[in-house]
């Protein structure tokens, strides 16, 4: 451990902090409607995100966990975001339809997944390393994201909740590991990660022209 | 084992002979027995020789089948009538079959018999061929397990051995195997030499006749060979019937014993051939559709004969 | 006599090569329709020719011969060796293989002009000689492996053969029928051999010899019922037939010669190998089963085959009531080797394999017959002959002795092997002393039943086609087939003639099998009269002999004919129409028909039947003064109805029920994967 | 030489070279020389890999086992086969105006990349690389499948991103915990996460990191590879691509998924015993296979038909591997091998048949192809015969591999059940296949006029399966025997 105990500890409590925020942030994903402001909340989580790697990264002192952070700002704090919101606009959809269980059902569903990732994670926490901790909120917003996406019928919202699992699984990595994954792994992780959202716009688009709508539930020709 | 070729002469000459006579006494009897006056007994020979001197009218459909077909039914009936022990205990060609074979030759000139029936193209021939062929399928199994019932008793399907053995001290007249064995073979004995209840030898209405349809486009010798050669089955499945379960009298050798032996089987013949007589005079014609009624009650004194064998051990 | 240069390899392997060449010279020449036919059906018959006497060789040098072994092509991984191996049980079906081969492949000389310029006769040839191919690698392939991919083979390319005439519905639903059966059969059959691959941990046959004493009760009866099953699919045992009577009319005529003469004997020949090879001394009902199963076959089959009125179809169910007999004789034996009676075993099983071989020869005679009628007159419906016995003589001629040896009766083959089967199941009644022993007289007399019921179908068969006046158009053009075609009928007549009167000779070509399977040696024991006669083995047993009755009553024709001297010698013979009724103008409409021949049967089975008749009458003032009459009556096949239709319409509703999994919608799958996350995360706790 | 590099080298290039505008015959060209060198260097790592167990390159970044050099050389086979079988059927869409050029180019440069990224997967050292890689594969061949932009592939490309990329980030959770694992042994800040380095240290890791690795890898890759119940989108997917991807993703794609699914299994069997993960493989691969037959045997659509069938040969891949024994898993491996040879003839078939009868649906082709289309029919009935599993083709014997080798082990209800399902699938597709091949046309149908289209990539692989069926040469048979004993846990 290169890093003082007590910022040790004010780091494990600003980890412990931003994670929980993630995990608020992600449960407010679950009951918005509003597709925009769907995005703009992933941007946010994104953010906590790269914040908790900061906060890796100076606590220990690590380069390359820096490296991460700033990918993790530039891709999924500025660019996707804009690239999600510029595929909204073109496609002009403003609000999710109906989903699949109302509010309160999910909200209830997504604290049955919390308590299933805290009982997943429980092995593995309270480990001596930085932002172990944080494991079962990663668990968690992994199973929440899921949830999201069979939960919700527009494209655009599956894509986000997608984006969400794939926050889950940084945060576990970051949770688990003292210094995230090597960085030749982060790199590949991130490059998919932009590529596939891109194709995933294309489809979007191609399908909003063939289709006429962004309305997943419609996307059931395929049978048998 | 071998062939006494005197043995074989006697016994065809027997069968030739004495088959025209007994049907003629069936004939004659039942007249009797229904106030009529009725043919001579030897009327049945007159017919044969007629209808030998007759002039053959063929049908024009007819192929060689139909020719063909009454050289061998009354070749097969002759041959058949070989297997059996007649008048002595053995059989002159038993070398050459056992009961097995005897009741395949029957088949044998039976499957002839149809076809020749077919083969003219009339609706008659083929709807008595339908019910020969139909009666005989039902009456097949009943015959069979009453020859299995007296062919285990001997250990043996040899008709020669069975009749040695039915005449040993083994044998019991009474027990209920054979009481039972012999009343199945009687009802196939009606029902194959076409007796009433299952045939009316008499009749010519259309619907009713079995054998005579399929003999109705036959004339002249080929008529004669077909009557001749159901006279001789019938005379073979008699003979059967009294030899196995009537073993008295069979002759050992010597002419002198031949002659007795010939006597006594001539005496039991007729007896076997009154009850038949009484049998058709009282019972009346079946309908077709009941007949495997009666026969099927052949097949199940058949299969009691055989658990008889296994209960009365 | 160089008898040991014909059991080296060599004269096999040319054997073998030639079908192959055969099948490669189809395909080349597929163009060329004559040099085609000419060529591969030509290297079948040398193929079979060779054979034959290679097979007959090694049936002749008994146990002792060195019998050729050889691996066929190099093995892929060692526990897969292309063994081929000649021993006794196999070179009996060899021969039988062979000696149809040998009269078909010249029959189809002849056979395979009737489709130049319609279909595609090379490939006739190919798929021919791959059969006959396959169908000779199953019986002498000496190892597990082997002998499925040859079990397999043999049925795709039937299945290809079942389709050849694939532009009727007809021909493609039978051949998928024949081969889905077939398939669910070869599935049992890889369990069964894989139980046995278990016991010995190799796949040779020989590692297989007498290996149920090895393995657990349950076990053993586990192999038992799924060899019975799988063997009995492709035998056609009843329940399992119901491909048989659709799959092998539709087949060009000398494959359905083939098929049912010998692919189902196949059937046979694996059983008689588990059972008596492989399984070792059998449990009670091990043979009880068989040999109802047999009476069951046999009786329903011929039961079935007195309905039909499509030729072919009838050969077919005839195929079922044959294989229902020979099945009682593996039943008998089975049940003698359980009660101690190896002689009496080896009798039983005598009279099923020689019953195996007759029927093979008598069924594929009847096949080409029947092929020679399609030929002539294009239909298989028999109501549309008749009269074909003058126009078709040697035909006529061929089929009716068929016919008389199919109905079992003498002097012909068929009768012989009955009679065996006969004294077996008569001797058996004295080897128990437990009520089982009923069975053997009952199953007598039902085979009796069989023997009557049969001669009455084929007194129908042979009456209504080739008899009487012609039905149809095409009956009365019809023409005799050509030599080849007679040729190879005629070999197969001979041979019913040969195993009809000389069985004695036959038998003791089956010694060696009987060594093998039953350690008895019998064909000694079972003649009598020098030769002359056959015996049932027993010191006190009935005697046969068809020589002896073809002699006698080619002797006593001589009374009839001298009857006819004596009186009939002035006698006219002259023509003259039918008696008509006294009504001018019998036509072959008001000919009995072959509907109406069987109807009584009909009637009399109608239990089983469940005969159903629809009249339609149009009148115009009287209903008695018809104007038109339609009449349809119909049998119900109840396993059809009652088993297997019902069976596949409840797989097929599961099918579609299931289908509802996969309706499209991503959210439906997303939550198919989530709960397996759920569920397995809980499994990973 | 560089030679692992030169495999993902060499077909990366030619995808991005055909981005230059080049004629579309030397795009063409240009795939199938790129797959031809691919399949000529996995023959060389073939005999590099028997003489040297393993083979590793830029600074162990990639690595190469008797298993990687399998992969390789059937994967390479296969895209082989598709190149082969695209220049044509490109043209003929082109002729057809059902894609225009820029599509057809979209293709001659996806189709390399696609190959390039299967490579990867195999041959890549870093988990996580190798994760990565797999991603890549999904990415290059959903606008693939996509490539008709009509409703239907729209829908079916959709599905077929959506639920990989979940599935997907599910394994990149998985390849976390085995990092973590990786961590916790180790004090160094980033410890290597390379498989070379994992594998030696598998039994010191902690168990419950790799027990929930394990779960998460098999649901993810699973998903990739096909396993019921994440194989929704394989049926869409397969059907609506045009008929060479749907060849690779069938014959290749599904296969280097289960390899990526079964190197998680080694390790995790290094580490635990063979038990948890062979269990769950077992479970999943039976499921796979019982569930096949029935959307078989009331199938609508001739490719939806035989991805379903793809779906029973994946479960029996997963069957035969679970079942543990080498017997087992040598016939698995093979299974891999003659599948990937046989499947392809069929998609390419179909998609003759599609491009004739401009449907797939059984009930609009009718009876009768073999008459209108005879090459093509022909050569779909033997690839059918091959893909049933039916002799002289390898699949009967790598099947009875699985079957007996269960057997032996005692397995017997699981023998029973493979060998039902595999019955149950033979009768649906010979069932289907009847209802099309043979018979009449039905009237009014035009014939092609092109009846040698695509033969040559459909009997250079039927050709290559039976010589592969009758005989399997002596180094290829050690290799699958080595890769068997890198699977079975014993070098």
């Amino acid at each position: 451990m290169n890093a003082p105990s007590v910022s040790a500890d004010l780091g494990s409590q600003l980890i412990t902090l931003m994670a929980a925020l993630m995990l608020v942030l992600q449960l407010l994903l679950v009951v918005e409607n509003r597709v925009l402001t769907g995005i703009r909340l992933y941007a946010i989580q994104s953010l906590f995100l790269a914040g908790i790697a900061g906060v890796v990264a100076f606590f220990n002192n690590a380069v390359d966990v820096y490296i991460v952070a700033a990918l993790t700002v530039l891709g999924k704090v500025v660019f996707l975001p804009w690239l999600l919101n510029r595929q909204v606009r073109r496609i002009q959809i403003v609000q999710e339809i109906e989903p699949l269980f109302n509010a309160p059902t999910a909200m209830l569903v997504c604290g049955g997944l919390t308590l299933l990732g805290y009982i997943v994670a429980r092995p593995f926490t309270g480990l001596e390393r930085l932002g172990n901790n944080t494991l079962a909120i990663a668990i968690t917003l992994v199973l929440t994201g899921f949830f999201l996406m069979f939960n919700r019928r527009k494209a655009l919202t599956q894509v986000l909740a997608l984006l969400t699992v794939e926050n889950g699984v940084m945060l576990a990595a970051i949770a688990l590991t003292t210094y995230g994954m090597p960085l030749v792994v982060e790199f590949g992780i991130f490059f998919d990660v932009l590529v596939a959202v891109m194709i995933l716009g294309i489809l979007v688009y191609r399908i909003r022209e063939s289709f006429a709508s962004m309305d997943t539930s419609k996307l059931n020709q395929l049978k048998g | 084992m071998s062939l006494d070729l005197p043995d074989v002469v006697l016994q065809t000459v027997l069968l030739l002979l004495l088959a025209p006579l007994v049907s003629g006494c069936v004939k004659n009897w039942k007249a009797k027995l229904q106030n009529r006056r009725g043919p001579p007994v030897w009327q049945v020979y007159a017919d044969l020789l007629k209808f030998f001197r007759k002039d053959v009218v063929i049908s024009e459909h007819a192929s060689w089948v139909f020719s063909c077909a009454p050289y061998v039914v009354f070749v097969a009936a002759l041959l058949a009538g070989l297997l059996v022990p007649m008048a002595t205990a053995r059989a002159p060609l038993s070398l050459f079959g056992d009961v097995l074979a005897l009741v395949g030759l029957l088949a044998l000139g039976r499957f002839f018999l149809a076809l020749g029936g077919l083969d003219p193209g009339s609706a008659f021939g083929g709807m008595g061929s339908s019910r020969e062929m139909t009666i005989a399928a039902v009456a097949e199994p009943a015959l069979m397990l009453a020859i299995f019932t007296v062919a285990i008793a001997a250990g043996s399907t040899d008709l020669s051995r069975i009749v040695q053995f039915a005449q040993s001290p083994d044998w019991k007249w009474f027990n209920p195997t054979h009481v039972m064995a012999f009343a199945a073979l009687f009802i196939v004995l009606l029902a194959e030499t076409g007796r009433i209840p299952v045939d009316n030898p008499a009749t010519h209405l259309e619907l009713t006749m079995i054998h005579e349809a399929m003999l109705l486009e036959y004339s002249g010798r080929y008529l004669a060979l077909m009557k001749w050669g159901a006279s001789i089955k019938q005379l073979v499945l008699m003979t059967l019937l009294v030899n196995i379960f009537f073993p008295v009298g069979l002759a050992a050798a010597g002419p002198r014993a031949v002659a007795l032996g010939v006597l006594i089987y001539a005496a039991k013949l007729l007896a076997l051939a009154a009850a038949v007589v009484i049998v058709e005079t009282t019972n009346a014609k079946l309908r077709l559709f009941r007949v495997p009624d009666l026969l099927s009650a052949a097949f199940s004194l058949g299969t009691l004969a055989l658990l008889s064998t296994f209960l009365f051990q | 006599m160089p008898v040991d240069a014909i059991l080296s390899a060599a004269p096999l392997k040319f054997a073998l090569l030639c079908y192959v060449a055969g099948a490669f010279a189809g395909l080349v020449f597929f163009r060329f329709e004559r040099a085609a036919t000419l060529l591969s059906f030509g290297c079948a018959a040398l193929a079979s020719l060779c054979g034959l006497a290679v097979c007959a060789a090694a049936l002749a040098g008994g146990m002792a011969a060195a019998n050729p072994s050889f691996d066929l092509l190099p093995s892929l991984v060692p526990w897969m060796q292309f063994t081929v191996r000649l021993d006794p049980l196999g070179a009996f079906f060899g021969l039988v293989v062979s000696l149809l081969g040998l009269a078909i492949s010249v029959y189809s000389l002849g056979y395979a002009r009737g489709f130049y310029g319609r279909k595609n006769v090379g490939v006739l040839g190919a798929f021919f000689n791959a059969l006959l191919l396959a169908t000779t690698l199953v019986f002498l392939s000496g190892n597990a492996f082997f002998f499925l991919i040859a079990w397999e083979i043999m049925a795709l390319t039937a299945y290809c053969l079942v389709s050849f005439e694939h532009e009727k519905d007809e021909a493609r639903n039978a051949g998928v029928l024949f081969f889905v059966m077939s398939h669910l059969g070869t599935g049992c059959l890889i369990l069964g051999f894989l139980l046995l691959f278990q016991a010995s941990g190799g796949y040779g046959f020989d590692g297989f010899h007498a290996l149920g004493d090895a393995m657990s009760p349950g076990k053993r009866d586990a192999a038992f019922l799924l060899f019975l099953v799988g063997f009995g699919v492709k035998a056609g045992i009843v329940p399992l037939h119901i491909w048989l009577p659709s799959a092998h009319p539709v087949a060009p005529s000398n494959v359905s010669a083939f098929m049912s003469g010998v692919m189902i004997k196949a059937g046979i020949y694996g059983l008689a190998r588990a059972f008596f090879d492989f399984l070792g001394p059998p449990p009670g009902w091990w043979g009880v089963t068989v040999l109802s199963l047999g009476v069951i076959s046999a009786v329903l089959g011929v039961l079935y085959a007195l309905m039909e009125h499509d030729l072919k179809r009838l050969l077919a169910y005839h195929s079922i009531e044959n294989i229902g007999i020979i099945l009682m004789g593996l039943g008998a034996a089975l049940m003698f080797l359980h009660s101690g009676h190896p002689v009496l075993a080896a009798l039983a099983l005598i009279a099923g394999l020689y019953h195996t071989i007759n029927h093979a020869v008598f069924k594929a005679l009847l096949f080409l017959g029947a092929g020679a009628v399609l030929h002539a007159t294009h239909t298989r419906n028999m109501e549309e002959m008749g009269g074909l016995a003058k126009r078709m003589r040697w035909t006529a001629l061929f089929f009716l002795v068929g016919a008389v040896a199919i109905s079992a009766l003498p002097p012909l083959n068929g009768f012989v092997s009955e009679w065996l089967t006969y004294q077996a199941l008569l001797q058996g009644f004295g080897t128990t002393a437990s009520l089982v022993r009923i069975m053997f007289p009952i199953s007598g007399a039902m085979l009796a039943l069989t023997g009557a019921l049969a001669a009455a179908c084929f007194v129908k068969a042979f009456g209504i086609t080739f008899l009487a006046q012609p039905r149809g158009e095409h009956a009365a053009q019809a023409q005799e087939a050509p030599f080849t075609m007679l040729l190879g009928q005629g070999i197969l007549t001979a041979a019913c003639v040969f195993l009809g009167l000389f069985p004695t000779v036959f038998l003791k070509l089956l010694d060696p099998l009987t060594q093998q399977l039953t350690g008895e040696k019998l064909s000694g024991q079972l003649t009598a009269a020098n030769g002359l006669a056959l015996s049932n083995g027993a010191l006190s047993g009935g005697t046969v002999s068809m020589l002896g009755i073809a002699f006698a009553g080619l002797a006593l024709l001589a009374a009839p004919l001298v009857l006819r001297g004596l009186f009939a010698a002035r006698a006219k013979t002259r023509l003259a129409p039918t008696w008509d009724c006294g009504q001018p103008g019998l036509t072959p409409r008001m000919e009995y028909t072959a509907t109406g021949f069987s109807k009584p049967i009909r009637m009399i089975f109608k239990a089983l039947f469940r005969p159903r008749r629809e009249m339609q009458r149009e009148y115009d003032f009287s209903p008695y003064f018809a104007t038109t009459l339609r009449f349809e009556s119909h049998v119900e096949e109840v396993f059809q109805t009652r088993i297997y239709r019902p069976l596949v319409r409840q797989v097929l509703r599961v099918s579609r029920r299931l289908r509802a999994l996969q309706a499209g919608s991503i959210q439906a799958y997303l939550i198919y994967i989530f709960l397996t996350l759920l569920a397995l995360l809980i499994f990973a706790l | 030489m560089a030679l692992l590099t030169s495999i993902v080298v060499v077909p990366a290039a030619a995808g991005l070279a055909c981005l230059l505008p080049l004629p579309r015959r030397i795009l063409a060209a240009l795939n199938i020389l790129a797959f031809g060198v691919a399949l000529a260097l996995g023959v060389a790592l073939l005999r590099r890999v028997l003489a040297q167990d393993v083979v590793t390159e830029c600074h162990e970044f990639l690595y190469a086992d008797a298993l990687s050099a399998w992969m390789v050389l059937l994967t390479s086979a296969v895209s082989l086969g598709s190149a082969l079988y695209a220049g044509r059927y490109v043209q003929r869409d082109l002729d057809d105006q059902t894609i225009t050029p820029g599509r057809a180019r979209e293709f001659f440069v996806l189709t390399p990349l696609f190959g390039a990224a299967m490579f990867l997967v195999v041959l890549a050292n870093n988990l996580g690389v190798m994760w990565a890689a797999v991603e890549a594969t999904a990415l290059s061949s959903v606008l693939l499948v996509a490539l008709y932009n009509r409703k239907n592939s729209l829908e079916a490309a959709w599905k077929y991103v959506m639920l990989g990329s979940l599935g997907l980030a599910l394994a990149l959770l998985g390849t976390v915990f085995v990092y973590a694992a990786a961590c916790k042994n180790t004090s160094e800040p980033f410890p290597s996460f390379n498989w070379s380095h994992l594998m030696p240290l598998a039994h010191q890791l902690d168990p419950h990191l790799l027990k929930l690795a394990f779960v998460l890898a098999l649901i993810g890759y699973g998903t990739k590879a096909g396993l019921a119940p994440m194989h929704t989108w394989l049926p869409d997917a397969h059907s609506e691509a045009p008929s060479p991807t749907s060849a690779m993703l069938s014959g290749a794609s599904l296969k280097v998924a289960i390899y990526a699914l079964l190197r998680f299994h080694i390790l995790t069997a290094a580490c635990l015993g063979s038990g948890f993960s062979r269990h769950l493989l077992l479970g999943f691969g039976l499921l796979s296979m019982l569930l096949a037959p029935p959307f078989i045997l009331v199938q609508r659509n001739l490719k939806r038909m035989l991805a379903y069938s793809s779906l029973e040969h994946v479960g029996l891949i997963c069957t035969g591997v679970a079942l543990n024994t080498p017997l087992t898993i040598f016939g698995a491996l093979l299974h891999m091998g003659y599948h990937a040879l046989a499947k392809p003839v069929l998609f390419f078939a179909a998609g003759n048949i599609h491009q004739t009868f401009h449907s797939l649906q059984f009930r609009a082709i009718g009876s009768g192809v073999v008459k209108m289309l005879p090459v093509t029919g022909l050569l779909m009935g033997l690839g059918a015969v091959a893909a049933v599993g039916l002799p002289p083709f390898g699949l009967f014997f790598s099947e009875l591999t699985v079957i007996s080798g269960g057997l032996a082990a005692g397995q017997i209800t699981v023998s029973v059940l493979i060998l039902a399902a595999l019955i149950a699938s033979f009768c649906g597709v010979l069932q289907q296949l009847a209802r099309i091949l043979p018979g009449e046309p039905k009237t009014g149908q035009a014939h092609s006029g092109r009846p040698f289209d695509g033969a040559l990539a459909m009997v250079l692989l039927l050709g290559g399966l039976l010589l592969f069926s009758v005989w399997l040469p002596a180094p290829l048979l050690r290799g699958i025997h080595q890769a068997a004993g890198i699977i079975g846990g014993r070098p």
